[in-house]
Formats: structure tokens, C-alpha cells, sequence
């Protein structure tokens, strides 16, 4: 009898499985593989509302083709990235595929990008070596080196010379505590302690607390972002700044997302980063209210600004190979391209395929009675240090 | 107790079980010899189910020890000492639930004869396990209900195949724990008949409450009185004993 | 009276239906060649569902870390590829090999205490994994997760493609001989044995069974076949990083085998089809509003009731 | 050392408010609640609504988030729970898992899935310091505050199970549903004010630990094994057990992160396996208890 129903529950899903199946031919097709839910959902959201974004105002039809986007959430489980974009490739025939919300999905993914010759657009993770994954990968988001490097300098010119590093436990961490500490000592500075939270960490205390018993001049801090507001918090709480200990960071702990909400202890927090909403250009104050707009007053942040700039490599790629959907071509024509971004000037390092963009030290300040990174400092054309072996 | 003349294969000595301050078992001794018919009598609370599960292992002593067929087995796992031949049966039914009567025989006697650990072949592949299942339904009156799940099964059929199943372990030494408690009187029958009839050779363990039964049955009898031995006799001096009529008058009175 | 022998057959006797269901099984990735990716998943799930079947359906033993074994699988058969060679039947054999051994030393560990104790020791287990799994980054390459995993061709034949033809055969075949292994298990002597366990320890204790050994002995072949489950992802896809001891892993699994129901070996492969595909249509659908709508179907599952949900035939029969 | 222990305490007095509701709904009535992490997140919710959308004083909130769950409570178990109530563990894990997962996806729909802020009033928000040199005791405000609210509920529902005639009444139909029954106790109304209460307790407690833990849509599956953590170390029979197991945990983990970092999150795990071996149904097992 069981088995007499096991086969008309087979017969009912192969029969949907196959009428999903038929998409219109001929369009120029963008797998985007994000997580949209879990813990990193927020990540998902804003990127899918940039890239949604850019479709509403550049046109979805680019050099006679028709732009067809499909999001898919890998619920930031890696082995799922891989398999949703095979299918994305093998059966949607997608000629880019793009997004990649943590680092092992983007790795687990690039070996198909190889194998495949299908461009890959990393949007999100921002480990170093990705890039170095696959010669299909172009990274549209920043790496975590370009970052922490940038801290590292600032710091070593304003009077810090004893830091205390806390990462968040995986690979974005490691690199930002490891290139920070790299330019941080070799510019005189000291590393008093190296700590490394793990990554699902409820609780801060105790990292503040041996950070405040060490007494450092500062605190690097990288966290992803969602767990900035908590420690920000917490840093206050504690009276860390009370006690003489700075904050700095990278841009993701004072997440433009969540910024408005950590209140004004937040104020004068420097990071370093290469994107805040507040950057000053016209180009990023149409994007801002645009994206605000059209998503409930959601403020983009980082996030949205990298799929954003995604979509606007693909599509000049696009336009650059007239139209033809060949995924060498595609990367070619990505390569070395430069253009003005909502952050400011970027290019695609044609070597490396990384983004070289600027990055602005910031602090955090009010305006119109909400809060920003508002930026002071600038080093321009940063190349991912990470690369530079 | 004239009991040196025979072999003695189960015995017990100065079985002695504490719960934190509580003491369950007072010092307990006891033998019973091969083809014995020894019931355990006392009033609730005695102590009797406690020490059956001294005996069988799902309790250790906190002092004395047990001795089955001349050997030590007082640390033994209740497994092992289902394997040397001394088998229970509960006051209340511990059947499967989900098994039939007959697959529950067909394990109990796959496990008998050491096949427990046999993957490759199917459940009811052995003629010998086979035919002796078929033997044991139809003594135990279950082979009308053999292929129904045990809990749709009625009170006094539950209460046959767990005799049934304890019979299936062929033991040489049975502890039956309260068999007929709880069976309506239509079921009753069918019941003594089948612990009237229990092998020969085998020695029995009688607990109950039921006077009849055990003074029909046992040749010999233990008295236990809140966890010590009160006396023991054959049944014409445990009957004229005064002070078992007093504990039991008394607790009857209690009861009344 | 009815054969005794007959009777105790009757289970473990092949039925028609179930040959025709692994008929289909095993063509489908031909049959549905655009869809051997998720055939392909699906059935490293069903297989794994299947592994904690034998220790929750047959045995009573409930676990909310089984990934512990799935991803010890994983690792170890993505770890025999880089070191030692990239053969994926010995890998996998490796895979579940070292999962046994893991399995039997756990087992230890789930013998006393509630059910609710057990939950949290194996789930512990498994974040421990998880936690060494990101720690030790020479080995396992941290949380970026071990690269560089080639997998050789199968039986030095068929190479893995991109479109996952070869490793849907592959894993269909590898999970349809140890389903015939489970098969024959389940209704063996000691099948019957454990079921015995599960219904009541205490007197399978009486009937002579050692119930602890039993239960070690079941729960390292269980940790053995996650181990399979565990390294046929890993060989694959190429791949392996900390989530594969996620305690989402666990819980999924769980849900997939309470899903399709406990007991009858189809329920982990039936709730790993439904679960999966309502993923995969749902979330192609509403990337982020799919887990209301899985939620929604688990609750109608459970009121509605498991057997008139799945074969609502029975609905009206039962009324 | 002193201001380990003590956030050590004001972390396992937070984590007890979120659990024992847990635990009361799985020892007394034998219901396994997976989707108490949903009741706890809708109190925060509660809270971050009231303060950032009607200005609504931070203490005034915390009231709110208890009754606004504890009705959601009553809700949900006299239209759903009370038919899971005799159905098996594992349908039960599959119906309250389903809730969680419609929970967090309607969260995500309508409150997005951002962390959520709040800010406490100023009150709140110092730290005094007592002490020199290794001795020193830096207690942030807030966490005083947390510890205090949290010892005075421990006190009270200890006070109620054990002394009040509710309390007896509980008992007795948690013992015996039908002899309690036959005794004249609405074992149903019983039911109901217990998981009420349970689930108020969690949105008292996620609305408590917005500052602490943050909030966002995952907060029920993200916190889930912290949970259930405190109850199986603390055994499901009583309110001290829990109580002592949530501080035990938060004093492991705030001090094990702090003197032993890299070990991090292997010291929790590995204690309460340690726990359980020795004590495989709790620290705070009663006899015959479930």
C-alpha cells in the first residue's frame, strides 16, 4: 500500500518539478545566490533591493538582450550555494552568476565557475583569496584587507600605539586581524592581544572586560555586520570609552543599515570602510534616495552598494561584448573596467580581477538628526593587500 | 526446609538493599532447590518485587550476595543472567507494544538460542524457532490473536504471553511475579492452568496475593515481612503459624 | 492457523510497489536528467534520514546531532581525496569506516538519561565537532571551508559532470545497496531485537538481550551510514566546510524522518522528497518568506494528522 | 574576577527568564515547546515597538511584553497547543518547530530582518565601580537592574509553585491529570494560565535582552539550544534547578571566554556533557519525577 503512494507523490512532483521548467529563451540571464534567511538574511535583502534597483532605472534590456534576474537563497549553507548555482548554470543556462554571501559559498561555488567558463560576481564575501578561486571571479565588494590595512595606517598616524584586535572566528576575521596587526607593527604600533570571538556569540562581555582590564589606547574590531550594533553597545556600557580606550574598526560594525539605531554612543567611533551613505558625491545621494524610495526607507548600506556596482559590471560587460553572452569574453570585458560608483571612483583590477576603490576613514557623527559615517580621510585606489605575495 | 538432600540452584544471602536512609531489604536468605515450588508471600510493601529485582539484576544489593547453580552472579547484568537460566516475568505486564504475539516469541527465541546478533537472515526463517513459537501460542491459548499488535491484545491474553515469553527463555529457574493479578475471573482459568503446568524440572519462584493459587501450588513458602525474612515452611506451618495470621489479620485490619 | 513462518515473513517480504518505486528511483536520473543535481541531493538526505531512522524509528533513541557522523563522513572522505586518492568508492568507504569508529565511541555517551538528555548530548557532540572543525584550520581549512577536493572518476570510469548525472547514479546506487542492507537488518532477528529495545528495555533485559551492547552496536552502524550520507556530499560537491555539522543539519534531518513518519524505512526518504522539493519550489517562488510556508505544512502535517496528509485517499476511508 | 562573576550572573539570571517558561511547559506538562524562542522574540518585538514607534518608557514595556505574549500564549494554546497536548514528543517537535519557522519568516516580513535597537534610559546606561586592583567590581547599571528583576521572579515563582494553592493545584494535576480532575481542579484552565505564564515569561525575557543578546528575526532557532541547554542541565522539575543550571552556564561562559578565549565555545558544550554523564537527568532530578 506504502509503496503504491510513493509512487503518486514521485509521478505529482516530477510532473511539477517539469512544468517550472520552461523559461523564455533568448534572455541574458543573472543567477543571484544570496542568503535571505537565517542570520545573514539582512545581507540578502539589501543586495536583492540594489540589484533591483539598478534593473528599475538602467532598463532591463541591454545591447538587444533582455535581462532576466532569478535570486535564489542558499540559506548560507555552502554545499547549497554550490548546488543551486549548478542548476542555475546546467539547467537555467544563467550567463552570470553572482552574489555569494559568505566566503565558503563563494569557494565552494568557483570550481564550477571554472569549470562552467561562467563569469562569477562576488557581491558579498570578502576574504581575500576568493578571487584567486577561479579566473571567472570578479569581486564587486571590498576585501576585508583593504580595510583593516587602511585602519591600521590611520592608527599608526594618530597617536595609538597599542591596540587590542577582536575578530569575529572565520575567515574575513582572521584576515582583518591579520593584515591590521602586519601594517600596525610594521608602522611601530603593538599588538598587546589577539582575540577571536566566535562567530555565533551571544555575549560580548567577557572579550570587553579583558580588553578594559588590558587597557589598550585602542580596540580594532571586526565583527559582520549585525553584530556591530550589539557590541557597540556593549563597548559603551562598559565604559570602555570612559576608560580611555578608542574604537576603531571596520565599516561593517558601524553598518549604515543599523547605525541610526545604536544611538549616540556611537558618536566618534572611526572606521574605515568604502562605503557610507553620507558620501558626499551626487551620484550616492540619488542612490540613497532612490533605495530609501523604494524600500521603506531602508538606507542602503555596503551590502546594496556592491550588488549595485555587480549589476553595472555585468551590464557594461554586457554592452562591451555587444550583446554576445560568452563568459570569457565577459570577464575580458570586466577586467580593467573603471567607473564612477555611488562610493566613489572604482576599477576591476585587471590582474587580480579584485576591485581597487578608495577607502575613506570615517567617524560617526549626526546629521539632520541622524546618525553617519560621515568621512574625513581618504586613501585612494586601495589594491586588495592580500594580493601583493 | 529440609533442603540438603537436593540440588539447590538458586540461592541468596544476606541480601541486604538501602535507598538513601530506606532499607527495601533487610538481610534476605533464601535457596531454592531444582524442581522447587517455593511461593514468596507478605503483605504490600514487604519487599517481594524488590527482591526479584535483586535477583534478576535490575537492582544491585548493597550487601549479600546470589549464587545460581553453585556460581556467583551477584554482579552480573540482567542479561547474563537470563543466559544461566533464570528468567521473570513482571506484576506488571512489560510486553512490546508494537510486536505481535508471535514476533514477540519468534525474538524472545531468536535470542534464546544465540541468534540475537544475526543480520542477514529474516525474522522467521528458523524452523526450529518456528515450530517451537507455534508450540508455545497454542499451550499459551494465543494463536487465534498471534498476528494482533500486543496492545490491542485483552488483560488476560497480555498476561499469558508474558508468561509465555518467560517460558520461551527455557529457564531452569522462574521468578513469576504476581501471574494472575488483575485478571478478570473470566480469564482466571486459563491462567492457573497454564503455572499448574509449568515443566517439572523447572524451579518456581511464586509471588502472589492469591491464597488459593499459592496454597495449591507451593510446596514451600517464605514469608517476607517489611523486607526481612518473617519465616519460612512448608504450607500446613506457614497456615498455623500465629504470627503470619497476625501480620495479616493485622494489616487486614488495617486494610478493613 | 496461519504459518508462523509466513506471518514473520510477511514484513520483510519485497513488495510490488517497492520495486517499482526503486525502478523509478534508480532511472530517474535519467528520466529527469535536468533535475540530477537535486536527485542528487535528495538522496544523500533520504540516506541520511535513513541513518537516524535505525537508531530513532527502530531503537527509540533520539538524537539531535546526528550530523556529528554526517559531517565526520564528510571531512574524512574530502580529506582521503586530497591526502591519500582520489578513488571515490574507497574514499567512501573510508568516510563511513572512520564514522563507525566515531559512532562507537559516542555511544558511550547516549546509554543512560531522558530522551531530553540525549538530545543535548549529541547535540553537543556535533557543536564540538562544528567548534574543531573551524579550529583546526591545517587540516580542514577552518571556516572557508577544505578546498582543492578532486574526485577521481567512479570505478574509474565515469567522471563527475557538471549537469550531476554521474553523481546522481552514483549516490542512487550507493544509497539503494545500503537501503537492501538496512532492509535485510530491520527485519532480521536482530532488527526484531532492537524494536524490542525501543518498546521496552526492560524487558528485552529480561528476555536475555544486552541491551547496551545492542544499542552501540546499532548506533555505530547508524553513524556509519550518516558517514556515507556525509561523504557522498562531500565527494560530490568537492567540497566540505563547518556547516556540515550545523545544528540546523540535525534538526532538519529529524524533521525530514518525523516528517515522512518513524519506522517504516520510506519515511526518511518520502519526508526528504517532500521536504525537499517544497524547499526548492517554495524558495524559487519567495526566497525569503520560504520557512513561513514549510512552517505552515508542518503544523497542517501534524493537526491534519501524518498518514491522511500524505495519502489523503485514506482521509475518507477513515471517516 | 568580580565583575566576571558578576556579568557571569546577570547573563545566567537573563538566560533563566528565557528558559524556565521552557522548562515548566516540559516538566509539568510534559510538552515539548520548540517554539517558546518565538514567544520570547515577540516580547522583544513588543518592547522595540512600543519604545521606537510610541515612545513608551523602557519599564513600562516590560509589563507590556509579558501580557502582550502571555495573551498570545492563551491564544495560540486553546486554539493549537491544546491538541498537541497527547500527541507523541516527536509530533510535538514538529508542530512547534513549524511555528517557529512562520514566526521568524512573518517577523522578517514585518519588521525586516535588521538587528533591532533600543535605548535604554539614562538611568540604565552607567557603571559604578567598586574596588581597586584585581578585586575591582565594575557593574554596568543595566545589568544590576537585570539581575535584580531576575531574582525577584526566580523568588516569586518558587513562592507560587510551593506555597500557593495554584501552585498545589499545578502540581497535583501535573501528577495526576485525572485524579486531579476528579478532585474538582480544572486541569484545563491549570494548563492554560501555566503556558500563559511560561510564554509571558519569555517575552518578559526577550524584551529584557534586546540590550544583552540583540534581536532580530533568527533570534528563536539562534538561542533554541541555550534553551534547552538550561533545562536539561537543570532538570525539568523544579524552578531552582534551572535557576542554577542558567547561572551555572553563564558564569562557564562568560568566564571561560575571558580567561581561556580560544577555547571559546567548546567549554559550555563539554561541561554539560561532563553534567549529564554524571547526571543524566539534571543536577536537580526528583525521584520519579518525568
Amino acid at each position: 500500500m506504502k509503496t503504491c503512494n510513493i509512487l503518486r507523490l514521485a509521478a505529482l512532483t516530477s510532473s511539477l518539478i517539469f512544468s517550472a521548467g520552461a523559461i523564455a529563451a533568448d534572455s541574458f540571464k543573472i543567477g543571484l545566490i544570496l542568503p535571505m534567511t537565517g542570520q545573514q538574511a539582512s545581507t540578502g535583502r539589501q543586495e536583492e533591493a540594489a540589484a533591483r534597483l539598478y534593473m528599475a532605472q538602467h532598463g532591463d534590456t541591454v545591447a538587444g538582450r533582455k535581462i532576466e534576474l532569478i535570486v535564489k537563497d542558499d540559506t548560507t549553507v555552502p554545499d547549497m550555494t554550490k548546488r543551486l548555482a549548478q542548476e542555475l548554470i546546467v539547467n537555467d543556462k544563467v550567463n552570470v552568476i553572482a552574489g555569494f554571501g559568505i566566503t565558503p559559498s563563494a569557494m565552494a561555488t568557483a570550481p564550477l565557475a571554472t569549470q562552467s567558463k561562467t563569469p562569477m560576481v562576488v557581491t558579498a564575501a570578502a576574504t581575500s583569496s576568493i578571487t584567486e578561486a577561479s579566473p571567472y571571479v570578479v569581486r564587486t565588494s571590498f576585501t576585508l584587507a583593504q580595510a583593516s590595512v587602511s585602519v591600521a595606517n590611520w592608527a599608526g598616524k594618530n597617536k595609538i600605539s597599542k591596540v587590542i584586535t577582536l575578530v569575529s572566528d572565520y575567515g574575513p576575521g582572521k584576515d582583518a586581524e591579520k593584515y591590521f596587526s602586519q601594517t600596525f607593527t610594521a608602522n611601530g604600533g603593538q599588538i598587546v592581544e589577539s582575540l577571536r570571538v566566535p562567530l555565533m556569540n551571544p555575549d560580548f562581555a567577557p572579550f570587553l572586560q579583558k580588553v578594559r582590564d588590558a587597557k589598550p589606547d585602542a580596540l580594532f574590531v571586526f565583527v559582520p555586520s549585525g553584530s556591530g550594533a550589539s557590541l557597540m553597545k556593549q563597548f559603551i556600557e562598559r565604559g570602555m570609552d570612559k576608560a580611555g580606550i578608542k574604537l576603531i574598526a571596520t565599516g561593517d560594525v558601524t553598518d549604515d543599515d543599523q547605525l541610526n539605531g545604536m544611538g549616540d554612543g556611537a558618536l566618534g567611533v572611526v572606521t574605515g570602510h568604502h562605503y557610507s551613505a553620507a558620501h558626499p558625491s551626487k551620484m550616492n545621494k540619488d542612490f540613497v534616495k532612490a533605495f530609501e524610495k523604494a524600500n521603506n526607507g531602508m538606507r542602503p548600506n555596503f551590502m546594496a552598494v556592491a550588488a549595485y556596482d555587480g549589476m553595472h559590471v555585468i551590464y557594461e560587460a554586457l554592452k562591451a561584448t555587444k550583446g554576445e553572452g560568452d563568459g570569457d569574453a565577459l570577464v575580458t570585458a570586466m577586467k580593467g573596467m573603471k567607473f564612477e560608483s555611488p562610493r566613489g571612483p572604482i576599477s576591476i583590477d585587471p590582474d587580480t580581477r579584485d576591485i581597487v576603490q578608495n577607502i575613506y576613514m570615517r567617524k560617526v557623527e549626526k546629521q539632520h538628526g541622524q546618525l553617519y559615517n560621515i568621512e574625513f580621510d581618504v586613501l585612494k585606489d586601495v589594491k586588495d593587500p592580500g594580493k601583493t605575495k | 526446609m529440609n533442603t540438603t538432600d537436593q540440588e539447590i540452584v538458586l540461592s541468596a544471602q544476606g541480601l541486604v538493599k538501602r535507598f538513601g536512609g530506606i532499607t527495601a531489604t533487610g538481610n534476605v536468605s533464601l535457596s531454592l532447590c531444582k524442581g522447587a515450588r517455593h511461593a514468596l508471600i507478605g503483605p504490600n510493601g514487604a519487599g517481594k518485587t524488590t527482591l526479584i529485582n535483586l535477583l534478576t539484576g535490575v537492582l544491585q544489593p548493597t550487601e549479600g550476595s546470589i549464587f545460581l547453580n553453585g556460581q556467583d552472579i551477584t554482579r552480573l547484568p540482567p542479561h547474563q543472567r537470563v543466559h544461566r537460566g533464570m528468567v521473570r516475568t513482571f506484576q506488571i505486564n512489560q510486553l512490546f507494544d508494537t510486536l505481535t504475539p508471535l514476533q514477540t516469541l519468534a525474538l524472545t527465541l531468536s535470542q534464546h538460542y544465540r541468534h540475537g546478533m544475526r543480520w542477514w537472515k529474516a525474522l522467521g526463517n528458523n524452523h526450529r524457532i518456528n515450530e517451537r513459537c507455534e508450540e508455545l501460542l497454542e499451550q499459551f491459548h494465543l494463536a487465534e490473536v498471534m498476528n494482533q499488535q500486543t496492545r490491542h491484545l485483552a488483560y488476560g491474553k497480555r498476561r499469558l504471553l508474558e508468561i509465555a515469553i518467560a517460558l520461551a527463555c527455557e529457564p531452569r529457574v522462574l521468578l513469576l511475579d504476581e501471574p494472575v493479578a488483575g485478571v478478570p475471573a473470566g480469564e482466571r482459568e486459563e491462567l492457573l492452568a497454564t503455572v499448574t503446568a509449568l515443566p517439572e524440572e523447572v524451579s518456581v519462584l511464586l509471588i502472589e496475593h492469591d491464597m488459593d493459587l499459592v496454597f495449591n501450588f507451593a510446596k514451600c513458602m517464605t514469608v517476607l515481612v517489611n523486607g526481612t525474612v518473617l519465616t519460612e515452611g512448608d504450607p500446613d506451618a506457614i497456615a498455623k503459624n500465629e504470627q503470619v495470621k497476625a501480620v495479616y489479620l493485622g494489616t487486614e485490619a488495617a486494610h478493613g | 492457523m496461519e504459518s508462523a513462518s509466513l506471518s514473520l515473513q510477511a514484513h520483510s517480504r519485497w513488495k510490488h510497489l517497492e520495486t517499482v518505486f526503486w525502478l523509478f528511483a534508480l532511472l530517474s536520473p535519467w528520466l529527469l536528467a535536468k533535475h540530477a543535481l537535486i536527485i542528487n541531493e535528495i538522496v544523500i538526505v533520504a540516506l541520511f534520514a535513513l541513518s537516524l531512522d535505525l537508531i530513532l524509528g527502530y531503537t527509540g533513541i533520539v538524537s539531535l546531532g546526528h550530523a556529528a557522523f554526517f559531517g565526520f563522513g564528510a571531512y574524512s572522505a574530502a580529506l582521503f581525496a586530497i591526502h591519500v586518492m582520489p578513488d571515490p568508492l574507497l574514499g567512501l568507504l573510508f568516510g563511513a569506516g572512520i564514522s563507525l569508529l566515531l559512532g562507537a565511541l559516542c555511544s558511550v555517551l547516549i546509554l543512560r538519561g531522558s530522551d531530553l538528555t540525549r538530545l543535548m548530548v549529541t547535540l553537543a557532540v556535533a557543536l564540538i565537532l562544528k567548534e574543531l572543525s573551524n579550529k583546526l584550520s591545517w587540516l580542514t581549512g577552518g571556516t572557508d571551508g577544505l578546498q582543492g577536493v578532486m574526485m577521481g572518476p567512479v570505478l574509474g570510469k565515469f567522471d563527475f559532470d557538471i549537469r550531476g548525472i554521474t553523481a546522481a547514479w552514483y549516490s542512487l546506487a550507493v544509497t539503494f545497496l545500503l537501503f537492501l542492507l538496512i532492509r535485510r537488518l530491520v527485519h532480521s532477528p536482530f532488527g526484531a531485537t532492537l524494536t524490542a529495545i525501543r518498546d521496552n528495555r526492560l524487558r528485552a533485559m529480561a528476555i536475555g538481550i544486552p541491551v547496551s551492547t545492542r544499542i552501540a552496536v546499532i548506533y555505530s552502524i547508524s553513524a556509519a551510514i550518516a558517514g556515507a550520507a556525509g561523504a557522498l556530499l562531500a565527494q560530490t560537491s568537492s567540497f566540505a566546510s563547518p556547516d556540515v555539522f550545523a545544528f540546523d543539519r540535525s534538526a532538519d534531518i529529524l524533521l525530514i524522518l518525523v516528517i515522512g513518519g518513524t519506522g517504516w524505512l520510506y519515511g526518511g526518504i518520502i519526508g526528504a522528497i517532500v521536504f525537499k522539493l517544497l524547499q526548492d519550489v517554495i524558495s524559487s517562488i519567495t526566497p525569503e518568506y520560504w520557512t513561513f510556508w514549510i512552517g505552515a505544512f508542518l503544523i497542517a502535517l501534524v493537526i491534519v494528522g501524518r498518514e491522511r496528509f500524505l495519502y489523503p485517499w485514506k482521509w475518507f476511508a477513515k471517516r | 574576577m568580580l565583575t566576571i562573576l558578576f556579568d557571569g550572573i546577570a547573563y545566567g539570571m537573563l538566560l533563566f527568564v528565557l528558559a524556565v517558561g521552557l522548562s515548566v511547559t516540559m516538566g509539568l506538562m510534559n510538552f515539548i515547546n520548540l517554539a517558546h524562542g518565538a514567544f520570547a522574540m515577540t516580547g522583544g518585538y513588543v518592547t522595540v515597538l512600543l519604545m521606537q514607534r510610541m515612545d513608551v518608557p523602557f519599564l513600562l514595556c516590560l509589563p507590556a511584553a509579558f501580557i502582550s505574549t502571555a495573551v498570545l500564549g492563551v491564544i495560540f494554546e486553546r486554539t493549537l497547543y491544546r491538541h498537541m497536548y497527547h500527541r507523541s514528543h516527536l509530533d510535538q517537535v514538529l508542530f512547534s518547530i513549524g511555528l517557529t519557522f512562520m514566526s521568524v519568516a512573518s517577523m522578517t516580513y514585518a519588521m525586516s530582518s535588521s538587528q533591532q535597537i533600543i535605548q535604554l534610559p539614562e538611568w540604565l546606561k552607567g557603571r559604578t565601580e567598586i574596588g581597586e586592583g584585581t578585586w575591582v567590581l565594575g557593574m554596568g547599571h543595566y545589568r544590576i537592574f537585570l539581575i535584580v528583576i531576575c531574582a525577584l521572579l526566580a523568588w516569586g515563582l518558587q513562592a507560587i509553585l510551593t506555597h500557593s494553592r495554584f501552585g498545589s493545584r499545578l502540581r497535583a494535576s501535573v501528577d495526576d491529570q485525572r485524579v486531579a480532575a476528579g478532585l474538582g481542579i480544572n486541569v484545563n484552565g491549570i494548563f492554560m494560565i501555566t503556558f500563559a505564564a511560561g510564554s509571558g515569561l519569555a517575552g518578559l525575557g526577550g524584551a529584557l535582552g534586546i540590550e544583552v543578546l540583540g534581536l532580530d528575526p533568527s533570534f528563536p532557532l539562534k538561542y533554541l539550544i541555550y534553551f534547552l541547554i538550561v533545562v536539561a542541565v537543570g532538570g525539568t522539575s523544579s524552578i531552582t534547578g534551572p535557576l542554577f543550571a542558567a547561572l551555572l552556564l553563564g558564569i562557564a561562559d562568560v568566564a571561560g571566554k575571558y580567561y581561556i578565549p580560544q577555547m571559546g565555545a567548546f567549554i559550555v558544550y563539554t561541561l554539560m556533557i561532563v553534567i549529564l554523564l554524571w547526571r543524566p537527568h539534571g543536577l536537580f532530578e526528583r525521584k520519579g519525577g518525568k
